[in-house]
């Protein structure tokens, strides 16, 4: 399958990129934003979507951050920020909020990552620095816990090395896991190609398809 | 988010030929009949069924087995005393039984919604039931290999549901129904009483609404028995603003 | 180690068998007591014992029979049959309660048999019978679900056979569970002796401990 | 039946050197920052620590640490912005570190609490947090086998027990306190408050009693944030007859 990429004319800014996964999530989903920037996603929800959001640490139907009057210590997030209840919550203990993720009840989760492979694996919970102090938390449940597992990151690191890569080199956090990838210059997804995944480019912003294949130097379906 | 059907025959409408049906209930405890007897009347046949039992009298799960709607039943607790279409039909072999002791039954429920592989489970070991199965000695004590068991459909009872398909339950009538909404790819639930969203409490709801396809409201207790009841799961003031599809 | 029994003029009845098995209860004890003979136990439980009864179908803390004007088809025993709630009860789902057994939560469960072996070994479960339809429930996770699992019997089968045996005939329901053995005749605690479990007569009733032993064709500990 | 302590020492008196401790809570949800504080004061030694993180600031568990007194430490996350406790007693060497993924730690712990020997799990396959562990493949999917963590004395904290040792806790304050409870030999329990026995609702206590060994009350809320607020599982009524141990 060939597809007609036309590239807008800038890159994605870190608000348009949120706003590019929150308008992907289905109608109904159950979902499950990441610490950092996937949490930016809720803001661009819309009501009419009617999207259900689940934190690891307990909860189904988390509402925004907490305000200031609003704050409560039993009430925090995976990422121990304080939140909000909406109507239709509940309450669940660790082994039952995995469980969940775990056996493919979430609809899609959102993560952030240092590198993503052309097959779908994801490394976004350790650089391998080797003096620095390991720290997993859910990453690796998350990567393998949700019917699509969709990435945000950044298309190249600051020196300009690619972070959709041939093979990750960082330690991996999960192995093809990674259905959707969203970067400033582009949208991916992670198809099935002749019995292989492989990344099909769907949206380019600011850069012609031909040139992010040439950047990445990696074999994208359909170009 | 769930879907809201009119009647138990539309509710159990998506069931096809040759699916595996769990049942929650033990006895007639949780026990879903009106669905049971729904999917009697849909005709879906070839069934392979996962309840505790394996039917009583002359209703529910008993007629779907009298009809032979049922190639096989996985369950603990097959003979009863009133279990005569199923004891016709075993003996007949005209139904193939899996016999699971009631805790590996639930554990492998268990293990199919939470995404488990397998697991050992001490239970069965040395025992006829574990004949043939993988076993391993960990750390002194024998244990059998166990594997999920999912469902394509799980029709089960809950006393409310609220919009968001959340649910609580009543005394020992929650029994497998917590697991078997977890375990099927497809949960249809009918319920006593729907009430809104917000009605039932955060912390007293059992089964959270993600696991939920399908409600459908059957009134089986007399009004003044569901209302006369305070359920700690449902907020004060709500129950009257209660809805019936 | 050697005990002086001195047998009682007569057998136990099931009611003085009920009542053993009661008086051996631990005070403050979370016991499941097994359908059939078993359930007769709790009619000798003192309130003084505060024994709190689970039953597999998801409860802690089960009350009597429940009254004609007190029988509600939501609250039933193992056996379906309609039971009352105590103060400090609670409901689970069939995971967490079998969970509960499996994990070894429970002080004691006392449970029928067909047959005991001297090593503890049960079968209660099928008489092995080719044309029987077979049924098991919970009495696999029940055998090897308590720290202490009592058994009551009547010792010799209607034709004379004894029930406490060298090695089950009939199929086994679980290895060396059994720790105590009640049987109208008397009363055994299967120990270790040197490194081996073995049945210690500790109490007689209706015949000597030597008759008990030859009638039982087996060795008993300390005799 | 548990037992009744006046004090956080004596709640936490029989934890002996080289005990493994179960510390529940995620961030200050549900940490049982007493209990912890009065095991610093009781000198217990040679410690190896479960809890999602590796302790924070200059309080708890980071305390602990700080003295080293915890030998080991079994968490999913101990790199924090002020872990500088744990970050310093690792780099020195004098702290082992047992990384475990979240899902699999809470499943660890569950697994403990119910008595199955080892499980396989999809989450860490063909990671570095899986190296040298047992795999296999089954049903087309990659899984590790994981093995039960228990403890000899969880420690954690809950809103309200009876005097039958039921639990209830309060929002995400729960996490793993109830896989705890079941996962150790020894529990013991903060509250916020101790209520008769009947007071809470039979269908919305989470932990139940036989898990619980020990609960003391502390007070950590201001009297009104608890008192004002209405909790499915506390009976109506039933709160102003509250107990004080």
């Amino acid at each position: 399958m060939s597809l007609k990429v036309r590239p807008t004319a800038a890159r994605l800014s870190r608000q348009e990129l949120a706003q590019a996964v929150a308008r992907d999530i289905a109608s109904g989903s159950y979902a499950n934003l990441g610490i950092g920037q996937p949490t930016m996603v809720a803001d661009y929800l819309t009501p009419e979507q009617n999207v259900t959001l689940h934190t690891e640490n307990g909860m189904l139907g988390m509402g925004p951050k907490a305000a200031a009057e609003q704050v409560d210590a039993d009430l925090i997030n995976a990422g121990k920020v304080p939140v909000t209840e909406l109507p239709g919550a509940s309450y669940f203990h660790h082994a039952d909020s995995f469980a969940m993720m775990r056996g493919g009840h979430l609809d899609v989760c959102v993560l952030g990552a240092f590198q993503v492979s052309v097959t779908g694996d994801l490394a976004n919970w350790s650089t391998g620095e080797p003096d620095a102090i390991p720290a997993v938390g859910g990453a690796m449940d998350l990567a393998i816990g949700a019917k699509e597992v969709f990435v945000m990151m950044s298309l190249f690191a600051r020196d300009g090395t690619p972070k959709l890569v041939q093979e990750c080199t960082y330690p991996v956090t999960g192995l093809s896991c990674v259905t959707r990838l969203y970067t400033d210059y582009g949208i991916f997804h992670i198809v099935d190609d002749a019995g292989r995944r492989r990344p099909q480019l769907v949206e380019a912003h600011g850069l012609e398809p031909a040139e992010i294949q040439e950047r990445l130097q990696i074999d994208l379906v359909g170009m | 988010m769930p879907q809201f059907a009119e009647t138990a025959a539309e509710a159990v409408a998506d069931v096809t030929d040759g699916a595996t049906v769990l049942m929650g209930g033990f006895g007639n405890a949780g026990q879903p009949m009106e669905l049971i007897d729904a999917l009697l009347d849909s005709g879906a046949n070839d069934l392979t069924v996962v309840n505790n039992n394996a039917g009583q009298g002359d209703a529910g799960l008993a007629l779907l087995i009298k009809e032979r709607r049922v190639k096989k039943i996985i369950c603990s607790f097959p003979r009863q005393s009133d279990s005569w279409h199923f004891d016709a039909a075993f003996r007949a072999g005209e139904v193939e039984l899996e016999l699971v002791p009631q805790g590996n039954l639930a554990e492998r429920l268990r293990a199919a919604g939470a995404g488990i592989g397998a697991f050992f489970t001490p239970t069965g070991y040395g025992t006829e039931l574990a004949a043939g199965k993988e076993t391993r000695e960990i750390g002194g004590r024998n244990y059998v290999l166990e594997y999920p068991l999912g469902g394509d459909v799980a029709l089960i009872k809950a006393m409310y549901a609220d919009r968001a398909g959340n649910l609580a339950y009543r005394k020992t009538a929650r029994n497998f129904g917590p697991v078997m909404a977890a375990a099927a790819t497809h949960t249809v639930v009918q319920v006593e009483q729907l009430l809104p969203t917000g009605s039932l409490d955060p912390e007293a709801i059992v089964t959270p609404g993600l696991y939920v396809d399908i409600v459908t409201v059957i009134e089986t207790r007399t009004p003044s028995a569901a209302e006369s009841e305070r359920h700690p799961a449902v907020r004060p003031h709500s129950q009257e603003e209660g809805v019936r599809v």
